[in-house]
């Protein structure tokens, strides 16, 4: 459905992305893990059209049509919606505006839209009227994925979806993406949270210094050592206990 | 006396409860964590600790000086430093000058002193020195050494928030409070903040008020956990205390 | 004097409309403490850079609050009030103006043009080394700041109310001086000069300067001051000159061609902060890292 | 107490012009947070083109406003494609800069193509007659300038309010990048914010100028008024915008008539500080705190 | 002989600013027409065998610009002689700068008392002072057409306020009271309330001392207003075709003063240098011809001071012309202690269409008083 293929990414004149190729299948939902830094918004970022000029090398494809070099307000109407990093709502507008927005490009009326998303999030119902900007952090996250709902996508792109949400809440976030991937929805998802992410993904990827590493299905990457290592988290207790500091760097050269 | 006692805190924003009649202490040396979910009030709390908002009603007291009423500034001033969830860095200048900012309070030069030097020797160029020894003191601590000259708006989230870190120590504060330190870290990223969070607590001899979503790393660090719910204190305690109190479960973390 | 509103602009991201108005304050009061308290000018002259910067303590008190239009306002106010005031106040020489004395230093008196050429840009070049010097020092670290993020600004301890106040004064002190020092330039100030065009020049200085940089400051004011001196005689130019006739005979009418100035005045402002957001700041560091590189 | 509505009157006419400007103003900054400097000029232009049609191409009235509305409308995109489209990442500093770039080069423009002279300008209806209420004449072109600026508010507030365009025009000025995640095509938006604001004020030109004559400076004066009548209502409130107009002209009518006509433009702007000093974003316009 | 700056053998320098940009654009119609004037001149062979070279330089009425002008005038270019230069705080920047430096200056195009007091050696003002002019139109308004009631609406700077000074000045000689004193500031396009003051006062007659445009509109809001007294204009709103048409008409029957003769047949003979050497000349109205008044005298000062020119010779020559007429103004007479060279006006009504109809003689400033 999603395809880019062997794209190359740069900042200025820093490469980002190195030769980066994936693909999402149809009613799939597929993760990226990867360290800070490692290209991961970048990349979404491009595919959402948001960096002129750039994949400089490369092609990104969705059902077959070519839509990098296009600009993002045409390739959201294609049905992809897209849950920024680190929330974005609009501040100033009332929730309900925000999710107004969020179906912008479809015609007609939204109430019935707006009611699924309130079965999602009843927390949001209560402060139809609140600016976003007021909102807690977490508030403001089931709002940005509220709102991405509105378009009834065909593919949702989530950047950390689970950004700053409490555990409880986290659970309910992979809880809704499975039910909407139920539905019918492609999910594309960028996650620190490896557990929760490898635990409703069918497939994974994961990334490091602008390239795909490993990929594969959750159980396998599950069994790898540097995953559970570095993502998982598994063998912490005897280096805390030790205090003691220390980093394996530079895996997978 | 508690070197950070907040008793009977309250605030609302047009007819919202944030905090309803919220009390803890904290002791000095501890590193004290609030979790809660989302909208419960946590970051409300650190803004009425540190000045940005003002209370309705309760007191803070810290190191005994009562802090409700005061400005951000006068808060910085008195030791206490912050983080943000989201990140208020100064976005277009370098780790270095982010973090000598953060110097600011223990800097004395003004207009005249800043204006009129022309070699090492003046007083302001001196001190401008002394501080930048400290602060690349603090860049090697926390390994951001790459990120020194980057304007801050380039780098990853996750070095943003260890700049954001760097900038709070480099206030040298008595109190620190941490707003979701690790958020958009993995596990080996938020792994080193953890033991940074120790070090920081043993080596600069702070006491660390911290809010976290992240059980593995709460239950890890703290001394003592107070659970927050709809502006209301669910439990205060140690990490076992709190890990299986039926309240903090249901609310908070969920059967996982 | 650019370097003023600069510091003000770029540095702590305020926008003023009214720096006229503290041009005309230096200007006017350093001539009035020289002629009619005969004030020498030594003393007059940074006398006049502190009266101004007392105006622009007393303009950012209300500015603390006010930010983007708000503030745009607040001070193009300030500016048309000063300059109302003073062409209607006998004791500024109204709408006249007043003749400025010679500059003199003790018993020496400062009158050939090349005299007056060297003393100001002595003054200059210690106003920019000064001005330099605090952007990187505490002081000028805290502007930055502001401008960036008042909330954490505040929290690292930073009185923004002082800050921003004291960010107005400095930068009131340098168009201050800047005003006085046109005023011995040009021998003259008069109430109708420091109008909102002139605040506007000066925005334009920085801008095609380049922001936050003192170096772009004074790159922008000379190349504006230069180019307003030359476009008013465009006609002379050869080809252009007679081909700009042509052009106003056909679609224009010859007698308006001068307002080209302000053509091309705009002209240069958008596209400096289209091509070259930097400024010539931005200009000059592309030719300096293109010689590092050289030869390669 | 005649004297008083007489004033009144002065001011409420003179005072829509102004909000016919804030309101252009306004519809600009509330989608790019820049005050446009080139208001007036453009404005200017446009009631230049009125009459330029009227008088050397002998158009009549009616169809020469609506080419002139056309034109402002494309001046208006035109302007946005050309100076503010191609800025990199701009700040706001960088737009001002580029609207007071566009100001001087319309300015510049009308200069060199009409020259300097005082132009009149005819319009079908009477400046010297209307009706009276009490004593107090009200002329048809008083009524006529009242009647277009209410429309044109209560058209625009509607549009605002109610409309999937009008709301993403706010939801572009806070937030572009999450807005064009959307879907919004912030540009066409911006472009198009553009041409609605030229409009309006080219409506305005074409209100003041039988009045004050028309020349290029003619929108000088009601152009920074109409920045501070829309300051005055809190630069993103449309009503506000309005009312600060209309406050604005009766203010400074009143003190010219009661107080001193040496200081009546500066003390409207005396009177805006003192306001601003107490609530810092104009009068009708909540502040919004950034929540951290 | 020594060099004279701005004179060689073939040439002399002349310079004058005006501004030709900005919101005073109408005034520099004058700069233009002391331009075409110096072509013609040429055209005729020039004085003594010189071509004037003529400078103009665009101030856009801003003194600073002014003085810059005038520095690079003297620094840069070295002229010998300023003509004309619209402004009054234009021109008092840059005053005593010219006068230092021994540069003659003729004809400065507005009527203020600081041009000839105190008595300058080398400027020569031609333009009819504000103080007079103003004082003859009070009489006449009181003496000729029996007003009672005089009101007077000036700009707020120098050049209404010594208007002012002449107005009252007769007033006060007849024992009357001024009706109101309005002024308006230069910037103001809203004049309702300025209007409504001069209706409380309830004049007969107003005279008004401001910009073209300001008249233009305190007529059509007094029209509106219902306030309709016997309008008295200065002589810089002479241009009655002009007036007419910005004023849609209500310019007609306005009565005002004039300082410069339309009907000479010099006027034919300029209007025609200007189609051939500015075609396209769209301003051809009383300020542009004016621009041939103020540079008239200093022709004449130059041909008289003769081959062998300097400035104290040119003064000299000055001092000479007495009681000449060979001008578009009148009676045009320099001297050793006399440095205002005209101090007439005549009245004219603006008739149908905006035609001038004269309505007076030259009336004489001295034996007025
Ligand atoms: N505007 C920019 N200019 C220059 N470099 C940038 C810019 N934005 C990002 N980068 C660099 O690109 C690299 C990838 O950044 P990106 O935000 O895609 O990482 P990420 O994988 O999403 O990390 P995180 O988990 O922290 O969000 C980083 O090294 C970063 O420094
Ligand atoms: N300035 C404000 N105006 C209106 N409501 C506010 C404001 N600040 C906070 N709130 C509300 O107060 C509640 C508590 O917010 P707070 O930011 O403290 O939550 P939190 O515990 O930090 O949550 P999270 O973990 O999601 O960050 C939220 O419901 C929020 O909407
Ligand atoms: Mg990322
Ligand atoms: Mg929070």
């Amino acid at each position: 459905m999603l395809e880019t293929r062997n794209i190359e990414i740069y900042y200025g004149k820093i490469m980002v992305v190195r030769g980066l190729s994936i693909k999402v299948q149809k009613g799939e939902i597929r993760a990226i893990l990867g360290a800070n830094g490692a290209g991961k918004s970048t990349t979404l970022k491009t595919i959402m059209g948001y960096l002129d000029d750039q994949p400089e090398k490369g092609t990104i494809w969705f059902n077959d049509k070519r839509i990098d070099r296009l600009k993002t307000e045409q390739i959201v109407p294609l049905g992809i919606a897209y849950v920024p990093e680190g929330r974005e709502v609009f501040p100033e507008l009332t929730i309900r505006e925000n999710l107004i927005m969020g179906a912008y490009t479809r015609s007609g009326d939204c109430s019935a839209e707006i009611d699924r998303v309130f079965n999602y999030f009843p927390v949001l119902k209560d402060r139809l009227k609140q600016q976003a900007g007021t909102l807690s952090g977490g508030e403001q996250q089931m709002l940005a994925i509220g709102r991405a709902l509105m378009s009834k996508p065909a593919l949702m792109i989530l950047d950390e979806p689970s950004l700053g949400l409490s555990p409880l809440l986290v659970t309910e976030i992979f809880d809704i993406i499975r039910t909407i991937n139920q539905e019918g929805m492609t999910i594309l998802l960028v996650e620190q949270n490896a557990r929760k992410a490898l635990s409703v993904a069918h497939h994974a990827f994961i990334m490091e210094t602008g390239r795909i590493v490993l990929e594969g299905p959750p159980d396998k990457l599950m069994k790898n050592e540097d995953v559970q290592e570095f993502y998982l988290g598994m063998q912490q207790e005897e280096s805390i206990k030790g205090y003691q500091r220390y980093k394996r760097k530079k895996r997978w050269r | 006396m508690s070197f950070l006692a907040i008793k009977d805190l309250g605030i609302s924003f047009g007819g919202l409860t944030a905090l309803s009649s919220v009390s803890m202490n904290v002791e000095k040396g501890q590193i004290f964590s609030i979790i809660g979910p989302n909208g419960a009030g946590k970051t409300t709390i650190f803004n009425c600790i540190s000045g940005i908002y003002r209370p309705k009603r309760g007191s803070i007291l810290f190191q005994g000086q009562e802090m409700v009423g005061k400005k951000p500034y006068q808060a910085a001033k008195m030791g206490i430093a912050r983080t943000f969830q989201n990140i208020e860095l100064f976005s277009h200048l370098s780790t270095m000058d982010n973090l000598l900012l953060g110097r600011h309070m223990h800097m004395k030069s003004g207009i005249l002193a800043g204006s009129t030097f022309l070699g090492r020797n003046f007083p302001a160029a001196r001190e401008e020195c002394l501080h930048r020894e400290r602060v690349e003191r603090i860049i090697e601590f926390l390994e951001i050494e790459s990120a020194r000259d980057m304007p801050v708006s380039a780098l990853p989230y996750g070095t943003r928030k260890l700049v954001e870190l760097g900038r709070a120590l480099a206030m040298e504060p008595s109190l620190l409070l941490l707003d979701e330190p690790t958020a958009g870290m993995n596990q080996e990223e938020k792994r080193d903040m953890m033991f940074w969070i120790r070090d920081i607590r043993d080596d600069f001899d702070v006491t660390i008020l911290m809010v976290e979503h992240d059980m593995n790393l709460v239950m890890e660090v703290s001394d003592e956990i107070f659970a927050l719910n709809f502006g209301i204190k669910l439990v205060q305690g140690p990490p076992h205390v709190v890990r299986n109190d039926p309240g903090v479960l249901e609310a908070y973390l969920g059967r996982d | 004097m650019a370097i003023g509103l600069n510091i003000l602009v770029g540095y702590t991201g305020q926008i003023s409309l009214g720096h006229a108005g503290f041009f005309a304050t230096g200007a006017y009061s350093c001539v009035l403490l020289m002629v009619k308290a005969q004030v020498p000018f030594i003393i007059a002259l940074p006398a006049a850079g502190l009266i101004s910067a007392l105006f622009g303590f007393l303009v950012g008190l209300p500015s603390l609050r006010l930010e983007g239009p708000y503030l745009a306002i607040a001070t193009l106010g300030f500016g048309m009030a000063i300059t109302q005031i003073i062409s209607h106040s006998s004791f500024t020489g109204g709408h006249m103006g007043i003749e400025a004395p010679k500059m003199s230093v003790g018993s020496f008196v400062i009158d050939t043009p090349a005299e007056q050429y060297a003393v100001i840009t002595i003054i200059a070049v210690i106003l920019t080394v000064a001005a330099l010097n605090l952007m990187k020092t505490r002081v000028g670290r805290a502007f930055v700041a502001i401008r960036d993020s008042e909330i954490a600004a505040e929290a690292m301890g930073i009185n923004i109310t002082w800050f921003k106040t004291l960010s107005f004064a400095v930068s009131a002190f340098y168009t201050g001086i800047g005003g006085a020092l046109m005023a011995f330039a040009l021998e003259h100030v008069s109430a109708s000069s420091f109008n909102l065009i002139l605040s506007i020049t000066f925005l334009a200085m920085i801008v095609v300067g380049g922001l936050g940089s003192i170096m772009g400051s004074i790159l922008g004011a000379a190349l504006l001051t230069y180019l307003q001196i030359k476009l008013q005689i465009i006609q002379e130019a050869p080809v252009i000159g007679p081909l700009l006739l042509d052009i106003s005979n056909m679609f224009f009418t010859p007698e308006g061609l001068p307002n080209i100035q302000s053509i091309v005045f705009g002209a240069i402002m958008i596209a400096i902060v289209i091509f070259e957001p930097l400024g010539m700041r931005g200009i000059y560091l592309r030719i300096k890292r293109y010689w590092k590189m050289w030869p390669f | 107490m005649q004297f008083f509505f007489d004033l009144l009157v002065g001011g409420l006419s003179m005072g829509a012009c102004y909000a016919l400007v804030a309101l252009a103003m306004v519809i600009i900054y509330k989608t790019s947070e820049v005050p446009n400097f080139a208001q007036g000029e453009m404005a200017m232009l446009s009631t230049f083109v009125a009459y330029s049609l009227m008088s050397s191409y002998h158009v009549g009235f009616w169809t020469a406003i609506i080419a002139t509305l056309l034109f402002a409308l494309v001046l208006g995109f035109l302007l946005e494609i050309a100076f503010l489209r191609p800025a990199k990442d701009p700040t706001v500093l960088s737009l001002i800069v580029i609207t007071l770039g566009a100001e001087m080069i319309l300015y510049g423009l009308a200069g060199w193509k009409w020259g300097a002279n005082q132009n009149p300008f005819q319009v079908p209806f009477s400046e010297y007659s209307g009706f009276r209420i009490g004593g107090v004449l009200i002329t048809e072109i008083n009524l006529w300038t009242f009647v277009t600026s209410l429309v044109i508010m209560l058209l625009l507030f509607l549009f605002f309010r109610y409309t999937k365009v009008g709301v993403a025009m706010k939801a572009v000025q806070q937030n572009a990048f999450a807005a064009k995640a959307m879907g919004i095509p912030t540009r066409r938006i911006l472009t198009f914010t553009w041409g609605l604001s030229s409009v309006t004020g080219a409506v305005a030109g074409v209100l003041i100028a039988p009045i004050a004559t028309l020349d290029t400076n003619m929108m000088m004066d009601p152009m920074l008024k109409g920045f501070a009548g829309a300051v005055l209502g809190g630069m993103t409130s449309l009503p506000g915008a309005a009312l600060g107009g209309y406050l604005l002209g009766i203010i400074e009518n009143c003190f010219g008539g009661y107080v001193s006509l040496e200081f009546k433009s500066v003390v409207a702007f005396g009177l805006i500080v003192l306001i601003l000093c107490l609530k810092p974003t104009g009068l009708f316009v909540k502040h919004f705190e950034r929540k951290v | 002989a020594d060099k004279v700056r701005g004179v060689t053998d073939t040439e002399i320098f002349i310079g004058q600013w005006g501004p030709q940009t900005g919101p005073a654009a109408l005034w520099g119609a004058v700069a233009r027409g002391s331009g075409v004037y110096f072509d013609l001149i040429n055209e005729e062979g020039g004085i003594h065998g010189r071509k004037i070279k003529y400078f103009l330089r665009d101030d856009s009425y801003n003194p600073m610009k002014t003085k810059a002008i005038a520095k690079e005038f003297l620094e840069e270019i070295g002229i010998f002689a300023v003509v004309g230069g619209v402004g009054t705080s234009t021109g008092m920047a840059v005053r005593d700068y010219l006068m230092e430096n021994k540069v003659p200056w003729v004809g400065p195009p507005t009527g203020s008392t600081n041009w000839t007091v105190p008595m300058q050696k080398y400027l020569f003002a031609l333009y009819p002072r504000y103080t007079d002019e103003a004082y003859v139109l009070t009489q006449y308004a009181v003496e000729k057409m029996g007003k009672k009631n005089i009101a007077f609406f000036y700009q707020n700077d120098d050049y209404g306020k010594e208007g002012l000074k002449g107005a009252k000045d007769y007033l006060e000689k007849k024992g009357m009271k001024i009706a109101a004193e309005v002024p308006v500031e230069p910037q103001d396009t809203d004049l309702k309330s300025h209007v409504l003051k001069l209706k409380e006062s309830n004049a007969d007659a107003v005279i008004l001392w401001v910009l073209p445009k300001h008249a233009a509109i305190v007529l059509g809001t007094s029209m509106a207003a219902g306030f309709k007294p016997q309008w008295i204009a200065c002589s810089t709103l002479s241009d009655s075709t002009l007036m007419h048409k910005v004023t849609k008409g209500l310019w007609e029957g306005v009565v005002y003063a004039n300082f410069l003769d339309m009907e000479s047949p010099l006027v034919k003979k300029y209007l025609e240098a200007q189609k051939k050497f500015a075609p396209k000349e769209q301003e051809t109205g009383v300020f542009f011809v004016a621009g041939f008044l103020f540079a008239e005298p200093l022709v004449e000062g130059l041909r008289r001071a003769g081959k062998d020119l300097n400035p104290d010779s040119f003064v000299k020559a000055m001092e000479s012309i007495q009681h000449w007429n060979d001008w578009l103004g009148y009676d045009c007479t320099f001297g050793p202690n006399e440095r205002q060279g005209m101090k007439a006006v005549y009245l004219s009504k603006c008739g149908q269409g905006g035609k001038p109809e004269k309505i007076s003689d030259w009336l004489k400033f001295d034996t007025a008083k």
